[in-house]
């Protein structure tokens, strides 16, 4: 099953089940999404629950808060998460807080999906990895989804929750299709393990888990075995299955597409030197975009974020100096 | 009828009134910290506003105590979260700018300016989705009407068709900066006039913004349809306690305070025989109590303890109806 | 005078059309990639608008491939853009949406709806502060009306007297949502209108837009405030290349396409003998070579080497005025 | 000098050498800023050199922009790093990618000011520590000062600089007396070793600095000498300085306020890891803020933020730990 309706499917299934779902967003209703994830279900539920909303992108983030607070179950898009920096007062601010300072009185039952990530050539404003704008915020759940049985099951179980979430998902998979795992109970908490392997474990999320999965078996062929991780959820990370991976092969590698400073191969890396230390054969290694806004042009675009390619090489190169 | 008002709205601006100058008096003993935004002056527009509003959600901005004392909230929960005890509203978490009381429907406190707009304008959708028919209170300031929030809010409300009555205590500044350096209308009723009905109204005589408030409460019910109220008014002290408020001359606030909403209240009920001097002198005695009870409860109450620092973040919890 | 109008305006029309219309071509060839904006059937809105406005700073939203024509950058070095090549406007950087020469006051291109408005205000203020007389023209969308960021400039352009002309092309729709869904108010220049001198103008006619657009220029230059025009118009096209625009029925797109900005002045320049058949046809033949040639240009430019990546990202320097 | 006067006679300065120079933000003209940064200039320079602006942030950066675009030196104050979040879309997807997506014809001499932190009780939504969220944006700078000296010469560099920068303060620093040095070639982008030692390496930035003296201090008496160093930039970040440390001490600490994971301890954890790896004699050790918003409650709230106290306390037991 494609991405895309994966995910159309969760939402289908949860307004079915739910009265109380609804979905917000620019472009979400009528025209069925800018990435056609809505698709139909404007027709299916009407203009009540599946709500065409301004080029408003706090508001929106602010009225699914609102209506959240009153019991409904709102999933609001941010056409992408570009767009999303001007929700960042109603996220950071309010979505992220209100519990907390309600000393537990409030709770927010709510979905705020977007896109993220490189496509082709969309350039600097329209290609913005951002998780860890999200991921560092406390009060957050944040989730994403590499394939199709993460994009169902994962969100499902977030329109579920009473917590809010914010729900990534990447440009690059809409189309792509998946075989849709009946895995019934997926736990969006736990990191999957894609990979078994016994000599790197390579921690990934979102698309860059599939070029990730690409390189490795390149690597198989010089007799390199990695374990591959995908994180699912990426506020809070299931540290524990990184842990038990390191553990066994003793080296690190994170991969993905944000620059790679201050991003989730930061806290993945930091965080595993600090319990693991004594573990570690080799300094973990980041694969990550480059510290530049993404150009237009294809050919630096593509220099400017990891490439199966440029995995398996920086893998060989780096395992080769720590005598692996 | 004008009778029983005029003793709510004494007993209720009063209470507020006492309530805060004995909080400015805390905060300077060091019982109450942070950020203490006083509505001394105002009281004409909160306790006309939640009066006449009655049944509906109330979402408000930092300057909140006497909003949420006309709501219903004990004087003493109040009084204990600006002590930051766990018996307050918030369990101590919140303080001053952020009290919450959802089974009051009572909705904060929000200490970014406009943040709550859109939360009005969303619990009124649901609201209406829901088939309820009790509207949305929304109340913000001359400054906030200068953000981009509040035009989208004010878009969204009226796009919807949802019953929120947009309520701005224009009191002339945002915190030091008067409206005339930062708004490029001065008249605000008018940013919202072609979106819904939109009216301004003398905010220190709490009968003419109780009367206003129960009409725009009729018609946002009755069309399901929102509506916007500027009610002119003045805040007497600082913005906060951070704040002396000498930007503005002792003559402009010399001339406010002579239509101080209390006393206006309390000349036109003695005059039309809605009070005597003999019931005001019994609530006057009945607020002194209900404050003294509320400092002592809340100089009595616990702080939370130290565990409370990682509880209420997440509930954790997932819904059952979805299987 | 009319003639030579309608010449300049009959070229740079037809320019932008075939111009886009090969963009298309080029776009399905492989040879453009991204997101790409056709402003087909608002050339009257963008050479109406650019001319009449004259001397000044352009700041413009993500469909401005006519207005950096009518702003009088060379098709070659759009095209060159367009295809990621290094002697594109933006060293192929930016593409279709970020089309930038400071050095004729054209200042983008932004993919971000509204986004540039503010910049248009902070611009008019220095050129103001700076004394020079020239205003600045800030083009968006209907969508974009709706957006807080659009109501936070016209409160400031209002509020500090700067000379921006607001110039909203209303083509109904942003994306695949119609107007009538994403804003309350349908006639966009009432949101304006208590802020600055606010008019709706039909966005076909490229006399009628220049015309207002010159009024307008010669308002804000005066006075040195803004003014806001709503130019109506449509998109005969889907939003970018990856919609097809079917949302629209065809008798809607039909009826619009009846009033077709480039017939519409053809047929009126051609019947008050502005312009001959004979100098349209020479018209064509160049504009037909000028896109001839930037097609060639954008191919055979060479690509920005891989050391482009790192650099126009910080310019490093201090300025040398404070010691 | 009070930190506060020195961030206004910066400002003097500039505005008195460069007529470019602009002041705007809420309530910095007549009211002399929030935090009275501003104080004077308004009457000194006018009020269309020192402008009131509405309530609207991202509209002051977005304005603030537009006048460097044209050659003016605005500098922008958020009146605190709180409401900044209404001016993530100007900062992320204006102010830091102009320069490149225009291929480097569009260049923005702009600063933009605020303070952030967690003061005394003021509750989550005004209480946070957000510098990640603007360091971990290429085509930024971010400074940030300690003291007087670092806040007068990093804001008249700041200014100084043909690029966009976000100059943030700490709000419990502006009524804090420092000597102000006279340093005539201040470099921000350099780092600045306040302690030498050769036991431990302790990096840190803003009010944090002062809690890590002190805790130092303490620390000398149980033997264990700290080298401590002030990040006076947080992007780029002056690694090299690090290193030498390290290399030198063998160990690292970073203190800071904001929650732990994803802050600039991540990064600088995390890099020291990669570089440095067969140096490092034990786990580098972050001590930062909760994983919460910060609450009102004044004893929660100092459990939330590292204090000389705790900084002391964890860096003894965990140097005990690993054999020193
Ligand atoms: C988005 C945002 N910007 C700035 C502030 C700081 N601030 C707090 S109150 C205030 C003034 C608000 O004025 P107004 O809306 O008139 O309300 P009033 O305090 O007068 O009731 C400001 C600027 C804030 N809390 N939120
Ligand atoms: C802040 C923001 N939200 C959403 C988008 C996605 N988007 C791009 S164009 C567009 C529609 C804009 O419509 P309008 O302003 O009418 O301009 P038009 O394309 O019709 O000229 C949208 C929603 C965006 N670029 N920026
Ligand atoms: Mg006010
Ligand atoms: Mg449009």
């Amino acid at each position: 099953m494609l991405y895309r309706d994966a995910l159309n499917l969760a939402l289908d299934h949860a307004m079915e089940q739910d009265p109380r779902v609804l979905l917000l967003g620019e472009d979400v209703g009528f025209y069925g999404g800018n990435y056609k994830v809505t698709d139909g279900l404007y027709v299916k539920y009407g203009p009540k629950r599946v709500i065409d909303t301004p080029i408003a992108e706090n508001s929106i983030v602010g009225t699914a808060i609102g209506m959240a607070m009153m019991g409904l179950r709102p999933v609001a898009e941010i056409m992408t998460a570009n767009f999303a920096m001007l929700a960042m007062d109603q996220v950071v601010n309010q979505m992220a807080k209100l519990r907390y300072m309600s000393g537990g009185k409030i709770f927010l039952p709510l979905v705020v999906r977007m896109p993220q990530g490189v496509a082709k050539q969309l350039a600097a404003q329209h290609s913005q990895s951002l998780e860890h704008l999200f991921a560092s915020v406390p009060g957050l759940y944040v989730f994403c989804a590499s394939d199709s049985t993460s994009a169902y099951h994962g969100l499902l179980y977030a329109i579920k929750l009473d917590d809010p979430v914010i729900f990534l998902e990447h440009v690059l998979l809409y189309g792509v299709d998946f075989p849709l795992e009946n895995s019934k109970d997926f736990n969006p908490f736990q990191a999957r393990v894609l990979k078994e392997g016994k000599d790197i474990t390579v921690v990934s999320y979102l698309k860059m888990v599939h070029d990730v999965l690409k390189a490795c078996q390149w690597l198989e062929e010089e007799g390199l075995y990695c374990e591959v991780i995908d994180l699912v959820s990426l506020r809070p990370i299931d540290f524990e299955t990184i842990y038990s991976s390191v553990k066994k092969t003793k080296r690190l590698v994170v991969v993905y597409e944000a620059p790679k400073s201050f991003g989730l191969g930061a806290e993945v890396s930091a965080r595993v030197c600090e319990e693991l230390f004594y573990f570690l054969d080799a300094p973990p290694l980041r694969i990550a975009g480059g510290e530049v806004p993404i150009p237009y042009n294809r050919r630096l675009e593509l220099l400017a974020i990891p490439t199966p390619e440029r995995i398996y090489s920086q893998i060989l190169s780096w395992s080769k100096s720590h005598g692996l | 009828m004008s009778q029983t008002l005029a003793e709510k709205f004494y007993y209720l601006m009063k209470l507020g009134r006492e309530l805060e100058v004995r909080c400015k008096e805390e905060y300077l003993k060091g019982n109450i910290s942070g950020f203490l935004h006083l509505a001394i002056g105002e009281e004409a527009v909160h306790v006309g506003a939640v009066i006449g509003f009655g049944k509906g959600d109330l979402f408000c901005p930092y300057r909140e105590h006497v909003l949420a004392l006309a709501r219903g909230i004990e004087a003493k929960y109040i009084m204990a979260e600006l002590f930051g005890k766990v018996t307050g509203v918030s369990k101590g978490k919140g303080g001053s700018m952020h009290l919450y009381e959802p089974k009051m429907d009572f909705y904060g406190g929000n200490a970014i300016v406009a943040a709550h707009l859109p939360h009005a304008v969303g619990a009124a959708y649901a609201r209406k989705l829901m088939g309820e028919k009790a509207g949305v209170l929304a109340i913000f300031g001359d400054g906030a009407t200068n953000s981009g929030t509040f035009f989208e809010s004010i878009n969204m409300a009226s796009l919807w068709e949802v019953p929120v009555l947009f309520l701005c205590e224009n009191n002339q500044y945002a915190i030091g900066t008067h409206i005339s350096r930062s708004s490029a209308l001065k008249d605000l009723y008018l940013k919202a006039r072609d979106y819904m009905p939109s009216v301004q109204v003398d905010g220190m005589d709490v009968f003419v913004v109780y009367e206003a408030v129960v009409k725009a409460k009729e018609y946002i019910e009755e069309y399901g349809k929102p509506y916007f109220i500027e009610a002119l008014t003045y805040r007497f002290e600082g913005h906060s306690m951070a704040d002396k408020g000498d930007y503005r001359s002792p003559r402009e606030i010399e001339s406010f305070k002579r239509r101080d909403p209390i006393k206006l209240l309390v000349d036109k009920s003695l005059q039309m025989g809605w009070l005597t001097e003999e019931q005001i002198r019994l609530m006057d005695q009945k607020i002194e109590k209900v404050i003294e009870e509320a400092v002592e409860f809340a100089l009595n109450s616990p702080e939370p303890s130290e565990g409370e620092l990682y509880t209420d973040l997440y509930c954790g919890v997932c819904s059952d109806v979805i299987p």
